[in-house]
């Protein structure tokens, strides 16, 4: 017999996951959405504040939206303070999450290299790492040349139409793989006693006065102390109910995978000016990532011309991908703001909570979010690290604007 | 891909198309008799629903022009929306 | 001749390589070349006004009703490109002229006559292949039925913006406005385009 | 494994045309027409790779795209990861050899070429099977534009492997004839060798031309907007589940049949065949009858159909209904199957008994290929008899048609096409009628009974041998354990068990899955549903998607009228947007710094030109163009006279600066604007959107004009004396032609428009003429520079200059965060006007602060460089532990002759309130002492404007 292929195999998941649960007719707190935000949320809520009888949402199958279809990248190195002390708190708990939930998350710190390919993007590369240094986050600015020992099969010849010019440069950043980190946390949350409901779609709010006091289901009324919503692109729909608008718009993220290829690619890279991400995942399959669709939809899917440029941008790039072969594309629905930052904190109904518009960046931010959206709801008062991000930026102007300098969204 | 209806050019690619939001958002007649809160919900604030949406697109790589359609936003389906529709104030 | 007075087209410089890749009889069927330096006004003028009508008179045929038709007289070609927004091309030089011609039947009526002859020039792609030729980057339908002659639209060629006008359907006969800018571009598109097996 | 597999005659191979290939490292022939597969199997090769898993032998396991098993790298002609035998057509010179799961790009660029094309029709059909092809002449016969597209070398799909007689004649005959008739249609295009692969919105469908060896392409994307989509995709023949089902020799009996009636291949010398499903006994007739010897035919079923079962008798080939395989022997090979008694009611077996055979053929109902129904919108529902996802509700304008709705006989599949070409064609309004039917074999419709699994005689690893995906090595066991687990959902379990994620995506395995884990949890398969469809249907090579779209076609590069001089003039070009910008002009020996130096030393003292054609251009007409330009510039344009010009600033309605440019008044309703070159079409698009959708009251129109003007800065205290020999016609005099004014006349013999503007503080001027006379008027200019040392310059000495004078560039100063007043430039923002855009969002309260970051200059301390542009600045000499609060950065920087010192523009936090202060940038793991100044650092009286 030959032996296993090397590398193109997962550890197994352990025998035992989560049960699924019934919802009971009341909760201290519910939780809408059983994606990475809701789980993890629910995860801090009972670790850091002791509050275990809640019940997690979820109107499919657990993790089954935008966890369950991102490019899995994980970085902090955003520019603005505001950004960067969420995702490096976010980051640094991911560096201990694997370990504190006794589960293969198959968190990769292999780095993450954002390439500049014209002059103001390199401007803006060496603005982001000076402010990323500061904050006391790990940032290097690579010339083209570093950018390619780095990434040897990057092409930074000057004959491309955009050549690489540069990059910044994050060695802590990485991949997980994404099913794992939300079953991990699923694990977690059934033996601390929460109750994680699939098949659950909540369709409105009950409320006493200007006061939330529980949801309607498509499995009946749950009452509820707080209600804390964690449901990404659908978050417009359920705010609707209440009446509650919200500065956000859900847009379809296509991704692709590639088949299982040998290592070529040893690190995560990233190009907003062509529009592709890419990394090689665990297996060894390649993983490409596009910009957004424009347009507003809830389809789960995008048109075909967002994947062909993803994919000449990427055999540009990457000469030696030009015969990977694309074997599945998909997409998601990304709720994206204003400002490409999200909004975290209390709403104008007491016992609501939002955590939304996490745009592209909601999976790397996961651990980060649970940690303080819970003590949003545990509190009732925004974390200090969440405190910038609420819905009165819009008002007062004090926006937390990462597409303009950063560049970066994904 | 969809196939959208230029009330000039006729049907086309969606990649000749220039995408804006939501319709019949108007900038406030007089934006000092607002509040910021006000002001803030016309900049920033648009619907955003699953299903039925009337929305603005411009045929970017055509006559350039703005129209206004119906579609829904799960299936994509487009329907044209008359021009003499009335434009109302969110505000 | 042209030269002197009017310097360099856009694909002047491509002429040579334009023409080497032209071959209306072979595997590829297709003509390409540059036609430079005609007279470009774009006007704008509401079409239900009487505006439009004495227009319509000085140059011998009404504007066009509708996006993507083409009025043609023997001085000019009027494309409708928008609901109020036409093209008026002439032959080389007389730009000043039709500019003249358009502004007297405006008479003060709202609208815009510009001059924008250098601003596009014109690519002529024809023979029997040239409908595929350009379908290789253009993703209108072509077919004689649906885009004939005296048709013409606003689209994408590649990745440039152009305007596509059908002269002649049998044998195929199209030009391509496009933005000077972008000209070389489109020509070294269309030349990477011949090397292709239609 | 020795001798050949070939039959004498037979097949649509050339005998003719030998192939010669090599595969894991030895030499074989095969014929012109042969798969790869075909060609190994005809050389009695089953083997192909090991299992990704447990590296356990693997076969060929189909006959087609479905193909879960037979993995092959490809090494030549060219290096290609990961393809299946059973689609990789046999060329002179393939080397290839199996793969273990894991693919390998080449080292070396691909020389192939790819490109793509676009079609409409009336009706696309996808698949040229019976149904395919009734459904195309069906429509083609109406008159409608029809594309047929097959994945195929030559159409006829399922017919080709059959051997079926279609009016008394071979099948092949029917396809030759039908397709001869499409191809003489009018409006008919035949797409062999093209998958369709994708279902987006509106009916548009991308599909992959694979254009063969001789092609100067080696692929095509298809992108055909249909109005009518039949889709006749046939299915895929589902294998049965039992231990050690992987082992080579292995293969559905469909796949066995298409090798020998296809290629003229009896993949085996004595076959055991095991069925749930009627349609495994031509299969196993038809191989006995090219002289194959039938073990048995071992039907799950108590009863074996009864036609079926007496032409077994008649060839004497033994049938034991009520029985199962439930293993087999063998290594690289299968040597037996091990046979028992079955009860499928209550899932019990007998003993097994061992069966000796080199192929064990299976049969376990078929699965339709509902993958581009699925990805319409399509609506699939289980049906119990079929054990399959079927076709369910309706799509507008797409018709599933033949066995890809279900449909089991050929009979069936002729006329449901014929039924979908007329309904599509009557559909958009064509009168069609189906021709008549070609008679077919009169054989019962065949029938079969589902079986996910049979029962592991292995009670101590049950389900561990038992394969489900053979891609992905996943097991009974391994979704018994996922269900063990806690998980209901199939998308769990795909996850947990990665079963259906494979380069085959499941297309065997997937309703198989289903069954086993509705069997599982108790349930039935139309609980637990499928996983989601997705594009590609089948793999797709990067490169072909990439198309032409590669190299310098990969965006449109963008050159001015001028752009051969600067090249002719060795300058090194800036991306500006898609435009090439000369950066600076070298002269030999010379690097950037020097080179930039010398140009900012020429314009300061003598006279510099740079081509700036690129800013954008737009003519502005109307009666209320004056009330129009207040609304959108943050300053005051109706006050503007006829001649002049004037900057302007514009805001997004955030109140945050835009873009900038000049405004000339060019008549009494007449403007010509200027907008930055990266941003033209963003500021005509932004202007059209309140005009068109917010001032629908104002008359005005907006025309981009940007390339009917090349432009020419001229700079310089020299400059006037320069244009003066080429311009005699304009007055050009300080007080006949002011500063912020413009001319009409004649330059270099070209009717051209003087400004007199200036982004360097210097008198300077900038000439516009007609694009195609920019070359002649800049060589003209150059000329009449000589005598002055006249130096053409670049985007960065241009940014040099500014920068000395405080002027901003909008994108490098700003970015999305910034107003007018944090530029300083609150004298650009209008009190009178009563509204402009932006105007409302200044009061907000964040807005409104006096200790935003505003733009300032700096001046590094005395021996230090140039600041890198990015710097961050802090306020302490000494940095404390992070987070360190910073102050702004550093926007621009430069080294300037004329200041004999680098300097920097930034944005600090309250910076004009520190002005005098020194902070510190944070360069590398220094600190480095700025001294913050204004930011006007030459000329700040502006004396040098007027020469």
């Amino acid at each position: 017999m030959a032996p296993r292929t090397p590398g193109a195999d997962l550890p197994d998941h352990p025998d035992r996951l989560w049960r699924a649960a019934d919802p009971e007719r009341s909760y201290d707190v519910v939780i809408v959405g059983g994606g990475g935000h809701g789980l993890a949320t629910a995860y801090y809520l009972a670790v850091n504040h002791g509050i275990t009888d809640i019940a997690v949402l979820e109107r499919g199958w657990l993790a089954g939206g935008n966890m369950a279809r991102n490019t899995t990248i994980i970085r902090s190195n955003y520019l603005w303070d505001e950004s960067a002390g969420l995702y490096e708190h976010a980051l640094k708990l991911w560096e201990g999450l694997e370990e504190e939930l006794d589960y293969p998350l198959l968190f990769s710190q292999r780095g993450v290299l954002n390439l500049a390919h014209s002059l103001q993007e390199v401007r803006d590369g060496v603005r982001r790492v000076g402010a990323n240094r500061l904050n006391g986050i790990d940032a290097e600015w690579l010339d083209a040349e570093q950018a390619a020992e780095a990434c040897p099969i990057l092409n930074t010849s000057p004959d491309l139409r955009y050549p690489v010019l540069g990059g910044t440069w994050q060695p802590r950043a990485g991949i997980a793989k994404h099913d794992h980190v939300a079953w991990g946390l699923a694990r977690a949350l059934d033996l601390l006693g929460v109750d994680l409901v699939q098949g659950c779609e909540v369709t409105g709010f009950e409320r006493a006065g200007d006061r939330v006091v529980g949801v309607q289901t498509t499995r009946g009324p749950i009452r509820a102390g707080r209600v804390a919503l964690a449901a990404a692109g659908h978050t417009s729909v359920l705010a609707d109910t209440l009446g509650l608008r919200l500065p956000l718009q859900s847009h379809p993220l296509q991704a692709l995978v590639s088949e299982l290829l040998e290592p070529v690619h040893p690190t995560v890279v990233m190009s907003n000016a062509v529009h592709v991400y890419v990394s090689q995942a665990h297996k060894g399959e390649l993983v490409l990532g596009a910009g957004i669709d424009s347009y507003n939809s809830y389809g789960r899917r995008g048109a075909f011309p967002t994947i062909e440029r993803e994919l000449a941008a990427a055999v540009e790039l990457f000469p030696v991908f030009a015969r990977a072969h694309a074997v599945r594309t998909w997409a998601g629905v990304v709720d994206v703001t204003p400002d490409a930052s999200a909004i975290m904190g209390r709403t104008p109904f007491e016992g609501l909570y939002i955590n939304c518009g996490w745009g592209t960046g909601g999976f790397k931010a996961t651990p980060g979010v649970g940690w303080c959206y819970a003590h949003t709801i545990a509190k009732d008062e925004p974390h200090p690290l969440t405190e910038p991000f609420g819905l009165e930026r819009f008002t007062t102007g004090a926006l937390i604007d990462e597409h303009g300098a950063a560049g970066v969204a994904h | 891909m969809m196939l959208i209806p230029c009330p000039w050019c006729g049907p086309r690619n969606e990649v000749e198309f220039h995408y804006g939001g939501q319709a019949d958002v108007a900038c406030p007649r007089d934006p000092d008799a607002v509040s910021d809160a006000e002001w803030a919900r016309f900049l920033f604030f648009r619907a955003n629903p699953m299903g039925a949406f009337t929305e603005r697109w411009m045929h970017r790589a055509g006559c350039r022009r703005w129209f206004t359609v119906r579609r829904d936003t799960v299936t994509h389906e487009i329907r044209p929306v008359g021009a003499e529709q009335e434009r109302a104030v969110t505000v | 001749m042209t030269a002197d007075l009017y310097g360099a087209s856009p694909l002047a410089a491509r002429a040579d390589a334009l023409a080497r890749h032209s071959a209306p009889e072979g595997v590829q069927g297709v003509r390409i070349a540059e036609v430079p330096f005609t007279a470009q006004v774009a006007l704008r003028v509401d079409p239900r006004g009487g505006a439009a009508e004495r227009i319509g008179t000085a140059l011998g045929a009404a504007l066009p009703g509708r996006p993507g038709q083409v009025a043609r007289t023997d001085r000019v070609l009027v494309l409708g490109l928008g609901p109020d927004e036409w093209l008026v091309v002439g032959s080389e030089g007389t730009a000043p002229e039709l500019q003249d011609t358009l502004t007297a039947a405006l008479d003060g009526a709202h609208g815009a006559v510009v001059d924008v002859s250098a601003h596009r020039t014109i690519v002529r792609v024809s023979g029997p292949k040239a409908r595929d030729l350009l379908n290789t980057g253009c993703a209108l339908d072509l077919h004689p039925r649906v885009f004939g002659a005296d048709q013409c639209a606003q689209t994408l060629l590649a990745r440039a913006a152009v305007i596509l006008l059908c002269r002649e359907t049998d044998p195929a006969d199209f030009w391509v406005f496009v933005r000077a800018s972008y000209a070389r571009y489109l020509a070294d598109w269309l030349i990477d385009a011949t090397e292709f097996d239609g | 494994m020795s001798g050949s597999f070939r039959l004498a005659e037979g097949g649509r191979i050339d005998r003719d045309r030998p192939v010669a290939f090599r595969f894991e490292g030895r030499d074989y022939q095969g014929c012109a027409g042969d798969t790869l597969a075909s060609a190994l199997l005809a050389n009695g090769v089953h083997q192909v790779g090991t299992g990704i898993r447990h590296g356990r032998p693997r076969g060929i396991a189909s006959a087609g795209a479905e193909e879960p098993s037979a993995l092959v790298q490809i090494v030549k002609p060219f290096p290609e990861p990961m393809l299946t035998a059973t689609t990789v057509e046999l060329r002179d010179g393939l080397e290839a050899h199996g793969l273990p799961g894991q693919g390998r790009l080449a080292a070396d660029p691909d020389p192939a070429r790819y490109d793509a094309m676009h079609a409409h029709c009336d009706v696309l059909v996808v698949g040229a099977g019976p149904a395919g092809l009734s459904a195309a002449l069906a429509a083609a016969r109406a008159g409608a534009r029809v594309v047929v597209a097959d994945a195929d070398t030559e159409f006829g799909g399922g017919l080709l492997g059959s051997g079926e007689l279609l009016d008394h004649a071979p099948a092949a005959d029917w396809v030759r004839r039908v397709t001869a008739e499409l191809a003489r249609g009018p409006d008919v295009r035949l797409l062999p060798r093209t998958t369709v692969f994708g279902h987006y919105d509106g009916n548009y469908l991308v599909a992959l031309e694979d254009r063969g060896p001789d092609a100067l392409t080696r692929q095509r994307t298809w992108h055909i907007r249909a109005r009518e989509a039949v889709l006749a995709t046939g299915a895929h023949e589902r294998p049965l589940v039992f231990a050690d089902n992987d082992r080579p020799g292995t293969m559905p009996a469909g796949a066995a049949r298409t090798y020998l009636h296809r290629y003229g291949v009896v993949a085996g010398r004595r076959a055991v065949v095991f069925t749930t499903d009627d349609g495994a006994y031509p299969a196993a007739l038809d191989l006995w009858g090219a002289g194959a010897e039938i073990a048995a035919v071992v039907d799950a079923r108590p009863e074996a159909p009864p036609f079926w079962a007496r032409r077994c008798a008649e060839a004497r080939i033994p049938v034991l209904p009520g029985h199962a395989v439930v293993g087999t022997s063998g290594e690289e090979h299968v040597t037996a199957a091990h046979i028992a008694a079955f009860d499928p009611d209550s899932g019990t077996i007998g003993a097994a008994d061992p069966q000796a055979c080199d192929l064990l053929l299976v049969s376990g109902g078929w699965n339709p290929a509902v993958h581009l129904y699925s990805q319409a919108g399509g609506p699939v529902a289980f049906d119990g008899a079929a054990g399959a996802f079927l076709p369910a509700g309706s799509v507008p304008g797409v018709h599933p048609a033949g066995a890809a709705s279900g449909l089991r006989t050929t009979a069936q599949c002729l006329s449901s096409g014929a039924v979908a070409g007329v309904q599509a064609a009557s559909r958009l309004g064509l009168e069609a009628a189906a021709a008549p039917r070609p008679e077919t074999d009169a054989h019962p419709v065949p029938k079969g009974r589902p079986l996910w699994r049979v029962p592991d005689p292995d009670t101590e690893a049950p389900g561990a041998r038992q394969f489900v995906d053979l891609a992905r090595d996943a097991t009974v066991a391994d979704i018994g354990r996922a269900v063990g687990a806690g998980l209901t959902s199939v998308e769990h379990i795909k996850r947990f068990t990665t079963v259906g994620t494979g380069h085959d995506q499941g297309k065997t395995s997937g309703t198989l899955s289903t069954g086993i884990i509705a069997e599982l949890l108790g349930t039935d398969p139309s609980e637990v549903g499928t996983t989601t469809f997705r594009a590609p249907y089948t793999p797709v090579a990067f490169a072909a998607l990439a198309g032409r779209e590669r190299g310098d076609l990969y965006d449109p590069v963008r050159v001015t009228a001028m752009h051969d001089w600067h090249v002719g003039h060795g300058a090194p070009f800036e991306n500006v947007g898609q435009w090439k910008r000369p950066w600076y002009y070298p002269r030999r020996g010379e690097d950037m710094e020097a080179a930039v130096l010398r140009e900012c030393r020429a314009v300061r003292t003598g006279v510099g030109m740079q081509d700036v054609s690129t800013l954008g251009k737009i003519d502005v007409q109307g009666p209320d163009a004056a009330a129009f330009l207040d609304l959108v510039y943050t300053n005051m344009m109706s006050t503007l006279k006829v001649g002049r010009i004037r900057y302007g600033l514009m805001c997004t309605a955030d109140g945050m600066v835009f873009d900038d440019g000049t405004v000339m008044r060019t008549g009494e309703n007449r403007y010509l604007l200027t907008t930055t070159s990266g941003n033209a079409a963003h500021v005509l698009e932004h202007l059209e959107d309140w005009l068109q959708t917010e001032w629908t009251h104002l008359r005005v129109h907006l025309t981009s004009v940007t390339e009917q003007w090349a432009t020419i800065a001229l700079a310089g205290p020299r400059s006037r004396e320069v244009l003066a020999r080429v311009a005699a016609g304009i007055d050009l005099d300080n007080a006949e032609f002011p500063f912020m004014s413009w001319r009409n006349g004649a330059v270099a013999g070209r009717r051209a428009r003087v400004c007199r503007i200036s982004f360097s503080g210097e008198l300077a001027f900038e000439v516009n003429v007609p694009w195609w006379h920019g070359r002649h008027v800049w060589e003209a200019l150059y000329e009449a520079g000589g005598p002055f040392g006249i130096t053409p310059y670049g985007t960065e000495t241009m940014h040099v200059l500014r920068a000395e004078k405080g002027f901003p560039i909008v994108g490098q100063d700003t970015d999305g965060t910034v107003t007018p007043q944090d530029l300083g430039m609150g004298w650009a923002v209008s009190r009178k006007k009563a509204d402009f855009i932006g105007r409302r969002s200044f009061s907000r309260p964040d807005t409104a602060r006096t200790d935003r970051k505003q733009l300032v200059g700096l001046i590094p301390a005395a021996g230090e460089g140039v600041l890198p542009e990015g710097t961050q600045l802090v306020e302490t000499r000494v940095l404390p532990e992070p987070p360190v609060p910073m102050l702004g950065h550093v926007t621009s920087s430069y080294r300037s002759a004329v200041l004999g010192t680098p300097f920097a523009l930034a944005l600090v936090r309250g910076g004009r309130d520190r002005i005098g202060q020194t902070v510190y940038g944070h360069v590398g793991d220094r600190l480095v002492p700025v001294e913050i100044t204004d930011p006007v650092f030459y000329d700040k009286e502006g004396a040098r404007r007027d020469g």
